[in-house]
This record gives C-alpha cells, sequence and structure tokens, in this order.
C-alpha cells in the first residue's frame, strides 16, 4: 500500500516536471526542471529494480547532460534568449496537437496494460545463462557478451557525437568562461584538489564492480568525466584548438580494443567477439576499462565543445 | 571465410574511419585511399558470395537468437550493400578532388564518411530490432555532421532540424520494438515474424509507432522539412551519399519489416493505402516543388523527396513484381540520384553559382557535368534505357496486376514532372546567351579528373543499370518472409 | 502488478507530453528536451515491460535502455552544441 | 537502536522541510541560500546518521560520514558561487 | 552468331559513332566527318547483306535477357528491312548534306553525336522484336531529337523544344500503358506476323480494346495523327536536316512504323477486323489527311506548308494498313518509303532555298526557277510526287491504296483519296509556279545562276532521282514496291 503511494507520487511528479519543464517560457527554469526531472527518474529506475540504469541516469542523464544543458543556456546568453517564444502554430493547431498527444499517450498506455511478460523469452534465457564470471551481473552479460554489438556501436555513436560537435564549432567552455565568477575565487581550485581524486577514484570503482554489482563503463566513464568537467570548470583543464594524437588515441581506444579483440579472435573462435573460455574474463574487464576511458573522455570534449585539452597553471 | 564477411563488411570501413581520425588522410591521401580498399572489399566479397551461396548468416559472440544477435546477408541486403559499395566507391573518388583544398574538411570527411559507409553496412545486415534502431541511430550521427562540412549558418539549421525529427523518429521507433518485445519477447526479426501471428491490436500499434518513426527519418512527406536544405546545403559529395543512401537506410528497414515481423498490420488495406497515399503525395509534392526552385541543388534535393514515394506504392501492391520494383527503384535511384548531386556540384564548382536562370548558354562550357545530368536525368525520368525506366516497368506491372491502375497513372505522372524538372535545367544549358546582354560568360573553374570521372561513371552506371535487371533481380531473389 | 502499472501510465504520458513539446515548442532547446521527454517515456516503458517476468527483472531491456540513453545524450550533447552555433551565427549576423 | 536511527531520521526530514520551505519563501537570493544551505546540511548530516544506526555498521557508518562531509563541501562551494555570482551581477546593474 | 546478331550490328554502328563524336570534342572536324560517313557506309553493307540474307529466309535474331521474363529482341523481317534500308540510304545522305549545312557553326560535335543517336533509335525501332524494345528505342528517339530540335538554342527553339517534349514524353507514357498492360495480361507483345495476342481479344475483348486505344494514341503523338500533330509544324525551328529528317524518316515513321507492327504483328488483321479497329484506324487516318491537307494551304512559310503536308501524306500509311486488306496494305506500306524520299528532296529544297538566298516564305520564292534551277527541278518532282501524279512514287502509292479501297469494300475512301489529291494540288501548284514562272521583287537584281552549295545540292539530287525512280523503276526485283509485295505476302500468306 505504502510502496504504491509512493510509487503514485513518483509516478505524477514525473508527470508533473515533464510538462512544467516542457510548457514553462523561461528557458532556464525549464532546464532546472529536467534535471530534476532527471534526478527523480533515476530514482524510479531505483525503484523498478534497475540500478544500473539509476547510476547511469544520475551521471549521464541528469548530470552530464545537466551541465551541457545549463552550459548552453549560459552560451546562448543575450537575456533576450532566455524567454522562449511562444507557440508559432494557431491556437487550433495546438489543440489538435494535444488531442494528438492524448490519443497516443491513451493508447500507448492502453497497449502497456495489455501486453504480457514476455515470459520463455529472450529474458528467461539471459537469466538463467551467465557463463563467465566477469558477466556475473545479468545486465553487464547482456552488455558485454550476449549484445555486445550494440554496446560496440553505441560507442562509435559517441565518438560521431564528438567529431560532430568539433564541426558546429561552438566551444562551450570557451563561451561560458569569459564571464564567469569561477574566475577569481580561490574556492574552486580547491573543491577541484578534492573532489577530483575522489571522483577518479569512484569512477574506477565503478567500472571495476560493474561486473558483479551495478556500474559498468558508462557509468564509471560518466563519473570520470564529471572529474574532468570539474577540473575544466576549476581551470585546471582548458581548451585548445587542436586534438593531440594521445588524446585522439585515448577517444577511441574503447572502440578499437573492442573491435580488435574480436577481430583477431574471429577466425580462431568462429564467430566475432566470441572469446575463449579461459580469455574471456581478462578481455572483457579490458575491454571495460578502455570503454571506460573513451567514454570519460568523449563526454568531457562534449562538454567543453572543442577539440583539444590542454592543461592549465 | 564466408561467414566473418558480414563482420568485416561493418568494421573494415570503421576501423578505417579510426586510422584517419589517429592519423589524419596521410600523404597524398594514402591513409584515405586504403579506408576505402578496406570498406570495398568486404562489401564486395560478401556480395559475391551470397550470389554465389545465397543467404550469408553471423551468429554474434557466437551466440544465437534470440539471445544473441544476428547478422544475415540475404539477397536483399546484399543488394544495398553493392549499392553502398558502387556510389560510396565512386563518391569517394570524387571526394579525394572535392576536398583536395581543403585539408580540414577533407580530414573530419574521411572520418565520418567510412564511419557512415560501416554503420550502412551494419544496418543492412542487421536482422534484430534493437541493434537495427542502433544501426539507424549511428547513420543519422554520422549523417549529420557530414552536412556540417558546408560549413554555413544555413548548414546549421538544417542539421539541427534533421537532428531533431531523426532523434524523435527513431525514439518513435524504438517505442513500437518495447511493444513487440514485451509481446513476444525475441528481438530477432525472423524469430519475430514466426511469434507474432495474430498478436492483435498490439502489434498494430506498434507497428504504426515504428513506421511513423521510419517515415520521420526517410523523410516521406509530411516530414519531408529539414531534407532539401540539408541535402542542398552539403558539400556535393555529401548530399550524394545522403540522398542516394542515408534516407535509404530508413526506407530499407521499413520494406524489411514489411516482409517481416510487420507483416500482417502493414497488409491490411488501410494501412497499405494510407502508406501509399503518402507515397503519391511524396512524388505530386517533390516534384511540383522540384518545378519551382531557383536553384540546381535544390531542384535535386526536392527530387529526392519526390523519388522516395515510389517506394511507398509497394504496400497496397504487395507482389514479387512491385517488390522488385521498389528496390531496383531504390537502386537506380541511388546511382542516379549520386550522379546527379556530383554534376551539380561540379556545375556549381565550375559557374561559382547554382541559379539555374544563369545558367544560359553555359551548356557547350560544362558539356560533361551536363551531360551527366541529362544521362542521370533520364533514370530520374524513368525514361529508357535506364535502371529507373526498368523500376519504372516493373512497378506499373504490378500495380497493374493488382488492379490498382490509378496508381499506374501516378507513376506515369511522376515520370512526366520529373522529365519537367530535368530538361528545365537542361534548357537552360542549351539555351544561348541573350545576345543583347553584352555578359560574357564568368570565369569557368577547371574540374580535374577525380571530379570528372565519378560523376561520368555513376551516370553511365545509372544509364548501364538498363540492362542488369536480371542478374541483379536474380541476386534479389524472391519476397522474404510470408509472401514468397 | 496494478501499483506497476502507474509507471505504465506514466510513461505514456511522457510520450504523449514529449510529442506535444516537440509539435508546438519553436525553440530548438526546448525541442530537443521535449524528444528526451518522449524517449524517457519509452524507456520507462521499457523497464516496466522488464518487471513483467515472473524470475526477477529481465535485463535485456535495462541493455537496452542504457544503450538507448547513451545514444540519447550523444545526440542531444551534438544538438545543444549546434543550438549554440546557431546563436553565435545569429549573434554574428546581427553585428 | 533502530527506533533512535528513525527518530534521527525524522528530525533530518524535519530539517530539510524547513530549508525547503525557507528556499520557496525567502524574499532574496541571499537569504534563500542561508536557508538551503544551512538547514539541508544539518538535515542531511541527520540523515547520515539515522542511517548509520539503521545499518549497524562501522564501514557503512564511515562511508556516510565521507559522504556527508563531501556534499557540505560542494554545498558550500556552489553557495559561495552563487552568493559572488549575485553580488558581482548586482553590482553590475546598480 | 555474328551473322545472326546482325540487327544489332546496325544499329551499334550508329551508336559507336555517335560515341566517338561526343568524345571526340568539337574541335576535331575531320574526324567527325570521318567517322559520319565510315559508320554511314558501313551500316549501308551491313544493311544490304541483311537484305539478302532475308530474302534467303535466314532467320536474325538475337535476344538478352533484361529482366525475368522479359527480353530486349532485335530481329530483322522484311518489315523490317523496308525500314532500316529506307534509313540507312537516308542517313547517309542526310549526313551529308548536314556536314555542308552545319559549316562554320557552333556546337557540331553535339548535334551529330545526337543525329547519329537518333539514327541508332530509329534502327532499334525498326529491328525490335517486341513492344518492349521497340519502346525502350522509341523513347529513346525522342530524347535523342529534342537537342537536335533545340540546336538553335533561341528562346523560340527553346520554347517548341518545350511543345515537343509535352507531346512526345505524354504520348510516350500513354503508350507505355499500353504495353505494360498487354504485359500484365501476359502477352509479352513478341512481334510476329498474324499477331501474337494468343487469343486473348477473346477472354478480354474489352481490354484488348482500349489497350489499342492506348497504343494508338501513343504512337499517334509520333505520328502526327490530328490532333497530336501540333508539335510537328512547330518544329520547324530546327535546323533543315534535322527538319528533313524528323519528317522522312525519324519520328513521323517511327509513330507510322509502330502502327504497322501492333496492326499486323501484335493484334493480327483477324483481331482487326473482329474488334472493329482497322475502321477505326481508316476513320482517324482518313480526317488526318483532310485535315492536314487543308491547314497547308492556310501556310505562308515553306516550311510550315511541308509540314502541314506531313501530317497529311504520313496518315496514308495508317490508312492503308487501316484498310487492312493486301492492296491497301502495299499502299500504305510503300508510302512508308516514298514519302520518305519525296518529303526529304523537298526539306532539303527548301533548306537549299533558305541557305542560298536567305527565301523562307512562299512568297520569296518568284523567280528562284531560274536562279537554282536543279533545286526547283528536284523541288517540282517531289511536289508531283506528293500530288501522286504518274509516274511519280506517290502515284504508286495512291494507285495501290485506292485499289485496297475497293478491294476492302471502303468506298468511301475514294473521295478522300481524290479530294487529297485535289488539295496537295491547291497547295503545291502555286509553289511551283511562283518558282518558275512568277516575277522576283525589284530589289532582286536578277544574277544569273546562283545554285546551292555542292554539299547541300548533290544529296537533294540523289533523293529526287530517287524518288523518281521508285516510281518509274517499281516493277523492278528490289525496288520498294515489289519489296512491300514480298512482305505483303508473307502477311497474308502465312
Amino acid at each position: 500500500m505504502t510502496l504504491s503511494l509512493f510509487d503514485g507520487l513518483t509516478a505524477l511528479l514525473l508527470v508533473i516536471l515533464a510538462w512544467r519543464c516542457l510548457v514553462v517560457p523561461d528557458l532556464f527554469r525549464g532546464i532546472v526542471l529536467f534535471v530534476v526531472f532527471g534526478l527523480l527518474l533515476a530514482l524510479t529506475w531505483a525503484r523498478l529494480d534497475a540500478p544500473d540504469l539509476a547510476l547511469a541516469e544520475a551521471a549521464i542523464g541528469a548530470g552530464i547532460l545537466g551541465v551541457l544543458l545549463l552550459g548552453t543556456w549560459r552560451a546562448l546568453g543575450s537575456p533576450r534568449s532566455g524567454e522562449t517564444p511562444a507557440s508559432s502554430l494557431s491556437r487550433w493547431l495546438q489543440i489538435a496537437s494535444g488531442l494528438g498527444s492524448a490519443l497516443l499517450a491513451g493508447l500507448v498506455a492502453w497497449a502497456l496494460h495489455l501486453v504480457p511478460g514476455s515470459e520463455g523469452g529472450a529474458g528467461t534465457l539471459a537469466v538463467e545463462e551467465l557463463p563467465l564470471p566477469a558477466t556475473g551481473q545479468p545486465v553487464t552479460a547482456v552488455l558485454l557478451d550476449f549484445r555486445s554489438y550494440d554496446t560496440l556501436l553505441e560507442t562509435a555513436v559517441l565518438l560521431m557525437a564528438v567529431v560532430g560537435s568539433w564541426l558546429a564549432r561552438s566551444s562551450l567552455l570557451d563561451a561560458i568562461a569569459g564571464n564567469d565568477a569561477t574566475t577569481d575565487t580561490p574556492v574552486v581550485p580547491a573543491l577541484v584538489r578534492l573532489f577530483a581524486p575522489v571522483l577518479l577514484v569512484v569512477g574506477a570503482y565503478l567500472v571495476w564492480a560493474g561486473a558483479h554489482s551495478p556500474g559498468g563503463a558508462f557509468q564509471g566513464g560518466a563519473v570520470l568525466a564529471a572529474a574532468g568537467v570539474l577540473m575544466a570548470l576549476g581551470r585546471v583543464l582548458g581548451t585548445a584548438p587542436n586534438v593531440g594524437w594521445l588524446l585522439r588515441l585515448l577517444m577511441v581506444l574503447g572502440l578499437l580494443v573492442f573491435i580488435s579483440a574480436g577481430l583477431l579472435l574471429m577466425p580462431t573462435e568462429g564467430s566475432f567477439m566470441a572469446y575463449p573460455e579461459r580469455w574471456a574474463g581478462l578481455i572483457m574487464h579490458l575491454v571495460e576499462y578502455a570503454l571506460a576511458l573513451s567514454i570519460a573522455l568523449s563526454l568531457l570534449l562534449l562538454f567543453t565543445g572543442a577539440p583539444g585539452l590542454r592543461r592549465l597553471g | 571465410m564466408t561467414e566473418m564477411l558480414p563482420v568485416l563488411a561493418v568494421f573494415l570501413p570503421m576501423l578505417g574511419g579510426v586510422l584517419v581520425f589517429l592519423l589524419g588522410c596521410g600523404p597524398r591521401n594514402a591513409w584515405s585511399v586504403l579506408t576505402v580498399m578496406l570498406s570495398l572489399t568486404p562489401s564486395l566479397l560478401l556480395v559475391q558470395q551470397v550470389a554465389a551461396v545465397g543467404t550469408v548468416e553471423h551468429h554474434l559472440g557466437g551466440w544465437a537468437p534470440p539471445l544473441g544477435i544476428r547478422l544475415m546477408a540475404d539477397g536483399l541486403s546484399a543488394l544495398m550493400i553493392l549499392l553502398t559499395a558502387v556510389v560510396g566507391g565512386l563518391v569517394s573518388m570524387h571526394a579525394l578532388g572535392h576536398f583536395a583544398e581543403r585539408a580540414n574538411a577533407a580530414r573530419n570527411f574521411w572520418v565520418l564518411w567510412p564511419l557512415l559507409w560501416g554503420s550502412l553496412n551494419a544496418l543492412f545486415l542487421s536482422a534484430d530490432l534493437f541493434n537495427a534502431y542502433v544501426t539507424l541511430e549511428l547513420v543519422t550521427l554520422a549523417a549529420i555532421p557530414l552536412v556540417l562540412l558546408a560549413g554555413s549558418a544555413q548548414a546549421v539549421n538544417a542539421a539541427l532540424r534533421y537532428l531533431i525529427l531523426a532523434l524523435f523518429g527513431s525514439m518513435l521507433y524504438l517505442a513500437g520494438v518495447a511493444l513487440v518485445y514485451g509481446l513476444i519477447g525475441t528481438l530477432d526479426m525472423q524469430l519475430a515474424a514466426e511469434r507474432l501471428s495474430g498478436a492483435g491490436w498490439v502489434l498494430d500499434l506498434a507497428a504504426a509507432l515504428m513506421v511513423t518513426g521510419l517515415l520521420v527519418k526517410a523523410a516521406i512527406v509530411p516530414f519531408h522539412l529539414w531534407l532539401p536544405d540539408a541535402h542542398g546545403g552539403a558539400p556535393a559529395p555529401v548530399s550524394a551519399l545522403l540522398s542516394a543512401l542515408v534516407v535509404k537506410a530508413a526506407v530499407y528497414l521499413l520494406l524489411r519489416l514489411w516482409s517481416g515481423p510487420l507483416f500482417e498490420p502493414l497488409s491490411q488495406p488501410a494501412a497499405a493505402w494510407l502508406l501509399a497515399g503518402l507515397g503519391v503525395a511524396a512524388i505530386l509534392y517533390g516534384s511540383v516543388q522540384a518545378l519551382r526552385q531557383r536553384r540546381l541543388k535544390l531542384v535535386v534535393a526536392y527530387s529526392t523527396v519526390a523519388q522516395l514515394g515510389y517506394m511507398l506504392l509497394l504496400f497496397p501492391m504487395a507482389g514479387l513484381l512491385a517488390w522488385q520494383g521498389v528496390i531496383y527503384h531504390g537502386v537506380a535511384h541511388g546511382v542516379a540520384k549520386a550522379a546527379l548531386f556530383l554534376a551539380a556540384g561540379n556545375i556549381l564548382y565550375q559557374l561559382g553559382h547554382d541559379r539555374i536562370v544563369d545558367m544560359r548558354g553555359s551548356g557547350s562550357v560544362l558539356a560533361i557535368s551536363f551531360g551527366c545530368f541529362a544521362l542521370a536525368g533520364v533514370s530520374i525520368m524513368g525514361l529508357p534505357p535506364s535502371g529507373g525506366f526498368l523500376a519504372k516497368w516493373l512497378l506499373l506491372q504490378g500495380s497493374l496486376q493488382a488492379g490498382a491502375w490509378w496508381l499506374a497513372l501516378v507513376i506515369l505522372a511522376g515520370g512526366l514532372l520529373a522529365a519537367g524538372y530535368v530538361f528545365r535545367v537542361l534548357r537552360a544549358a542549351f539555351q544561348v546567351p541573350d545576345p543583347d546582354a553584352e555578359e560574357k560568360l564568368p570565369e569557368v573553374r577547371h574540374i580535374g579528373a577525380m571530379m570528372r570521372w565519378p560523376m561520368l561513371l555513376l551516370a553511365l552506371t545509372a544509364i548501364g543499370l538498363g540492362f542488369a535487371g536480371e542478374p541483379l533481380l536474380t541476386l534479389l531473389g524472391d519476397v522474404p518472409g510470408r509472401l514468397g | 502488478m496494478a501499483g506497476l502499472d502507474v509507471y505504465a501510465l506514466a510513461a505514456a504520458v511522457l510520450m504523449g507530453l514529449g510529442f506535444h513539446g516537440l509539435v508546438t515548442q519553436p525553440h530548438p532547446l526546448k525541442r530537443l528536451l521535449a524528444v528526451n521527454v518522449f524517449g524517457n517515456g519509452v524507456f520507462l516503458a521499457l523497464i516496466v515491460l522488464a518487471r513483467r517476468l515472473p524470475d526477477g527483472p529481465d535485463p535485456i531491456p535495462h541493455a537496452m535502455v542504457l544503450t538507448g540513453i547513451v545514444i540519447a545524450v550523444s545526440a542531444t550533447a551534438f544538438g545543444l552544441a549546434l543550438v549554440r552555433r546557431q546563436a553565435q551565427d545569429r549573434e554574428r549576423g546581427d553585428d | 537502536m533502530s527506533l533512535l536511527g528513525a527518530l534521527i531520521i525524522v528530525c533530518g526530514l524535519f530539517f530539510y522541510l524547513a530549508g525547503t520551505v525557507g528556499m520557496l519563501r525567502f524574499p532574496d537570493v541571499y537569504s534563500r541560500l542561508h536557508a538551503v544551505t544551512k538547514a539541508d546540511n544539518v538535515g542531511l548530516g541527520l540523515l547520515c546518521l539515522g542511517c548509520g544506526l539503521l545499518f549497524q555498521s562501522w564501514s557503512k557508518a564511515a562511508l556516510l560520514l565521507v559522504i556527508w562531509l563531501l556534499a557540505v563541501t560542494a554545498a558550500t562551494v556552489g553557495c559561495h558561487l552563487i552568493a559572488r555570482n549575485r553580488l558581482q551581477q548586482g553590482d553590475d546593474a546598480e | 552468331m555474328i551473322y545472326q546478331a546482325l540487327p544489332l550490328w546496325t544499329l551499334m554502328t550508329s551508336l559507336v559513332a555517335a560515341l566517338v563524336v561526343f568524345a571526340a570534342g568539337e574541335s576535331r572536324h575531320r574526324l567527325r566527318i570521318t567517322v559520319n560517313l565510315a559508320a554511314a557506309v558501313f551500316k549501308l553493307v551491313l544493311v544490304g547483306v541483311m537484305l539478302l540474307g532475308v530474302l534467303r529466309g535466314d532467320l536474325f535474331l538475337v535476344s538478352f535477357t533484361i529482366l525475368p521474363g522479359l527480353d530486349l529482341v532485335f530481329h530483322a523481317d522484311a518489315l523490317t528491312l523496308l525500314f532500316t534500308t529506307l534509313s540507312a540510304v537516308l542517313w547517309l545522305v542526310t549526313t551529308v548534306y548536314a556536314v555542308s549545312y552545319l559549316e562554320q557553326r557552333p556546337n557540331r560535335a553535339r548535334f551529330f553525336g545526337f543525329f547519329s543517336l537518333c539514327v541508332a533509335a530509329t534502327m532499334g525501332i525498326a529491328t525490335a522484336g517486341n513492344l518492349f524494345t521497340f519502346f525502350v528505342f522509341y523513347e529513346l528517339l525522342t530524347l535523342a531529337t529534342w537537342p537536335l530540335v533545340v540546336h538553335n538554342g533561341w528562346p523560340k527553339a527553346m520554347a517548341v523544344g518545350r511543345l515537343y517534349l509535352r507531346y512526345t514524353l505524354g504520348g510516350g507514357a500513354v503508350l507505355l500503358l499500353g504495353i505494360v498492360a498487354l504485359n500484365a495480361l501476359g502477352v509479352p507483345g513478341d512481334f510476329l506476323a498474324g499477331g501474337s495476342l494468343d487469343g486473348l481479344e477473346k477472354t478480354h475483348p474489352g481490354l484488348v480494346y482500349g489497350i489499342f486505344l492506348l497504343l494508338l494514341l501513343g504512337l499517334g503523338v509520333k505520328a502526327a495523327v490530328v490532333p497530336l500533330h501540333v508539335w510537328l509544324p512547330n518544329a520547324m525551328v530546327a535546323p533543315a536536316p534535322v527538319s528533313a529528317l524528323l519528317h522522312a524518316v525519324a519520328v513521323v515513321k517511327a509513330g507510322a512504323f509502330g502502327i504497322v507492327r501492333v496492326v499486323y504483328d501484335v493484334y493480327g488483321l483477324e483481331v482487326m477486323a473482329e474488334l472493329h479497329l482497322g475502321s477505326l484506324l481508316a476513320v482517324v487516318a482518313s480526317i488526318t489527311i483532310i485535315y492536314g491537307s487543308l491547314k497547308a494551304i492556310a501556310q505562308t512559310d515553306i516550311k510550315r506548308r511541308l509540314a502541314y503536308s506531313t501530317v497529311s501524306q504520313v496518315s496514308y500509311i495508317a490508312l492503308g494498313v487501316g484498310l487492312g486488306s493486301p492492296y491497301a496494305t502495299i499502299g500504305g506500306l510503300v508510302h512508308l518509303v516514298h514519302q520518305g524520299l519525296m518529303k526529304i528532296t523537298l526539306f532539303f529544297c527548301a533548306g537549299n532555298f533558305a541557305e542560298t538566298h536567305g527565301v523562307h516564305k512562299i512568297s520569296e520564292l518568284n523567280g528562284i526557277g531560274r536562279r537554282m534551277p536543279w533545286t526547283t527541278a528536284m523541288f517540282t518532282l517531289g511536289a508531283f510526287g506528293m500530288m501522286g501524279a504518274p509516274p511519280m512514287a506517290g502515284f504508286i502509292s495512291k494507285w495501290y491504296l485506292g485499289m485496297g479501297a475497293l478491294q476492302a469494300e471502303a468506298y468511301w475512301v475514294i473521295p478522300v483519296l481524290l479530294a487529297s489529291t485535289a488539295l496537295n494540288a491547291i497547295y503545291f501548284l502555286p509553289l511551283l509556279y511562283r518558282a518558275w514562272f512568277g516575277r522576283p521583287a525589284a530589289e532582286h537584281e536578277p544574277a544569273g545562276m546562283a545554285e546551292a552549295r555542292p554539299g547541300l545540292l548533290v544529296p537533294t539530287l540523289c533523293t529526287g532521282l530517287a524518288a523518281l525512280g521508285a516510281g518509274v523503276l517499281a516493277g523492278m526485283p528490289l525496288s520498294p514496291l515489289s519489296w512491300v509485295t514480298f512482305i505483303v505476302g508473307q502477311e497474308y500468306g502465312g
């Protein structure tokens, strides 16, 4: 009973937050509401027995994305862009859109109500077959073994997003650094000195823990990226117009390790990303760490928005 | 070896992209050329294997579906991979010339394009509903940065619009996948097709979501708004790739799903006619818009909007002939459209502008570019001898056999409208400059062999496809799934 | 089950809200948020479905959502870069 | 022991409530900051303490302590930055 | 194999010539002329070999599978040879004429390239073995002639080009619909003597009737059947050799030839008679004959008058085919050749007048006969032929048509023929009178003879005399008449 009250409240709050975030005219408020929405969603994941997702949502969805959104708001700068213009659609079109959305929501809700549990499907199999110690946790097993191909491809998505951001040539860090209060206060560097090591440790721990408990390359990578973001904000790291080869290598390290492990072992194992039993654990750990590094760096570069990084004083 | 080819066709191009990412294009574009070789070889070998032994499968990680992901290369996949290899290979050659003076853009192009190539192959090989979502996103996110290579504010606007809609489209698709997974607990297309029969209206809803998502990605008419700016504003080789291959990716997936898990919902007359109605709207609207554009590249871009419409005419016909016709249309359009964009790009490069009105009299100076435009235009109009004509023939025959005679009329009308916009350009080329106006033609820039030959070869291929129907359709084989 | 259907309802409503926002909001940043709201609705639906397995949550939708989150965040981050660039261009155009 | 833990948690929640009310009701940025940071830091501390008692494990308690310390530091810095920013902007405005 | 594929090689000679001309570029004049002439002569030789082969009863057939169940078929039967011989001969002559006509003008590579392509398309139409193949080259012909029509690049030419495309592409689309409909009903549309409908007319008489209308509509555009003829008089803006070619061989004949193929080799005479399609065709043709002649009288421009004359004359072919009796068929088919020879002569002459003395209007013809006697003589020959005066070629055609009408008991055709002859006389005789006996206007100083350049005159003489010869020597073996009689023997005998 208490639990369903809690569920009802959470669900209601989710909906209200999403609604407010989309309709408030003030952009800043919208963004803040969206971040809060993300955090509540993380809570929801935890409630729905998806701790991996809770971590990922908190770190990537609310954390990194929140920083990016706020930074972008800041970079938009001029007070004009604070208020978003009201919809240019006519009232009738808006009502039509509202009705359409309501219809969509109604249909989906009814369908979700009717859909049965997929017993005996892939999910049951995945829970039953946990072959390797490296992937003792079902979600990790799916991500790094059964459906590792998807994981590999999504790393490529991240890489492309970074290259795309470079091409957009709009450095976020430079845009918000010019007029920031952080420039001349000693507090921030102190905070960075305190927090960055902690975050690095936590990130590394999350990657390591992924094998048997919630966590993994994405969650860990996001925390590592957060450390980087902090350092960038604290003027420990700055942007550079060009990327050094080392940085590039680190960015694609995960992809490279993943692909080459798969390709090199394919002739002997018969299929891509099938590993010999003795080495499987090691390889998967290797892949995870490489992925985490690349993800961390990519997310950080998405934040700075400039191709390169350099150390500041 | 055969079983490894699908994997290589995905990852060798991607490795090439990563290579350029790390090392740059290399001295005299060595790494770029190597990348093209890396991409071409497995693709062509795979196509050859499919032609020789039939469907090739690969269970990734050694896990059979439903647990694992399956790569499958059947006739349809092989044909699309072949199209990608031919168009991609030739456009790559053009790009070597096109970006010769812009080192930075060249480097980014050679990172993104091989990644896009691998992603396209991945999509064509995917036999898994969720993996198809991932590959669709890969294709989109590799394609949009390419649009940015033009560097203009317009390109940025187009890219942003494209991104938002594409993201929404894939989320819609994913919503459908979620419902399908909830219904039957598998993501494998083949297994899903077997288990989904009689799944009722939830499946219909799932189909509606997935199809709408794909239509958004494919820029079918109410969702076409981003396409002309993005395709018309990008650098020529990018436009060629986007129009010839990227929009096809979403349509490909639609066809694949129609012949597989979504067969039942999409075969209901109402759905079939709704989709065909969108196709008809796309054909008519796109063509009329193309007739009204003032800039050459926009004409070609709107032509893509129109030509995509033909591919939706399949659903009410639903026969072998229509299936062959639609896919042949996709292939023929891909080749011809790439040729058109390269020709338009070359004309733009040579004249310094692409305003049709101001092209009067340039026909004799830019004979080769306009010639290629005309050759590719023949295929777009669906006149013989060309691939477009064979596709039109098949579609017409399919529509008449299915008793959908008014679709036949639409197809013919679309061809005539296409003739309208193609000849409008050629007319400008043939017309002598006004003798009263003492303006001389502006200095015409020279194009090198690297920019000339790919255009010419693509245009000739578009014509040559008019004679290659037999082998290609044999490779395609029967309609996979239940219809065959 | 009944308690969890609340989340299914929320998922559906989030999708509706996201769609409505995408259609009606003119600002690109808002539209990006709308798409993300829609996406989160889809993710929520997947996780709700994952719970319907009798023996423990289904890990496959979890993995799907994780992949989906990373993809959505990547795309959104890229979109934000484009939004900033758009603003830059506009400023430059104003001068 | 667990009763004590629960009591402390409830206490912490009260502080949170007070902080939130303050944030919503106070007139200007500075006093809002004051309410939120002070009340929430105490609230979080009590929460951690309560949880530590409930868990009955030294290692977990230590972990909670670290969390509290980090959160306090972060809140402090955040508060400082917001206030400072406001001060500068206010100066600009006048 | 090579021998059997001769139909393909005749096509290839022009195609290769076209490609070489395109590739060689604008400045290689000598190469271009050499290639063109060599290809034309070579083609003539090939056609000659084929002619003898067909006479001997050899089989010429080559086919390629284009789509599953659909072949590109090239074959050569007697009817093919009638058309290929005409085209091959006239191509050679017109090439010579065009080389001379276009001297010192721009864009010659483009012109001759498309010119050759146009002939290749005509060859394809002649050698096509089924409707699909026919259509491929029918449309190719449209594409290849458009650049010739707009060759000048003047705004007027561009406007006419647009009109031309509207008609021909529209007609092509209708034709395609008809052909595809036949295919969808399971009839591949092979050209077989006696028809290839396979009893379809029994099962789907309505559809078969409708499809015939579609085919007629599609082919009628190129054959300039009223009311689809509008493009033809306007297309006169093209350079003279183009007009000559369009009128004598390429475009209008492609339409007429298509009608012949459909009537004899797809539908077959029995079906035509059964569904009363023949009389329909004959009526349409008669209307066109009269209408074209009437319109011709109203024209003041020489080329436009000739154009309307074409509208009228080409329908003789359709008339003969529609009547469906052996004599009428002979008359119609032989007119395919005769009209070609006569009309190309007339257009060459008109070109000569315009090129040499800038004469475009009929009113400017006064006294031209004294300055250009040879050209005017040829013009006279052609004009008398058109009127059907013995012993010219045109007389033969009309004679057989009249006999055929009697044979088919379609007595109403006789007045049509008589009226057409009278009208022909009304619009041609004034021209001849002016040319020979008219008094030149005052500002023309009556200098002595000023004939056209030899490059223009010789081809004119050749075709004019050929038109005469075809009439005088009609009884000789291998004359158009005896060849047509051979064809008709096959069609009606088999």
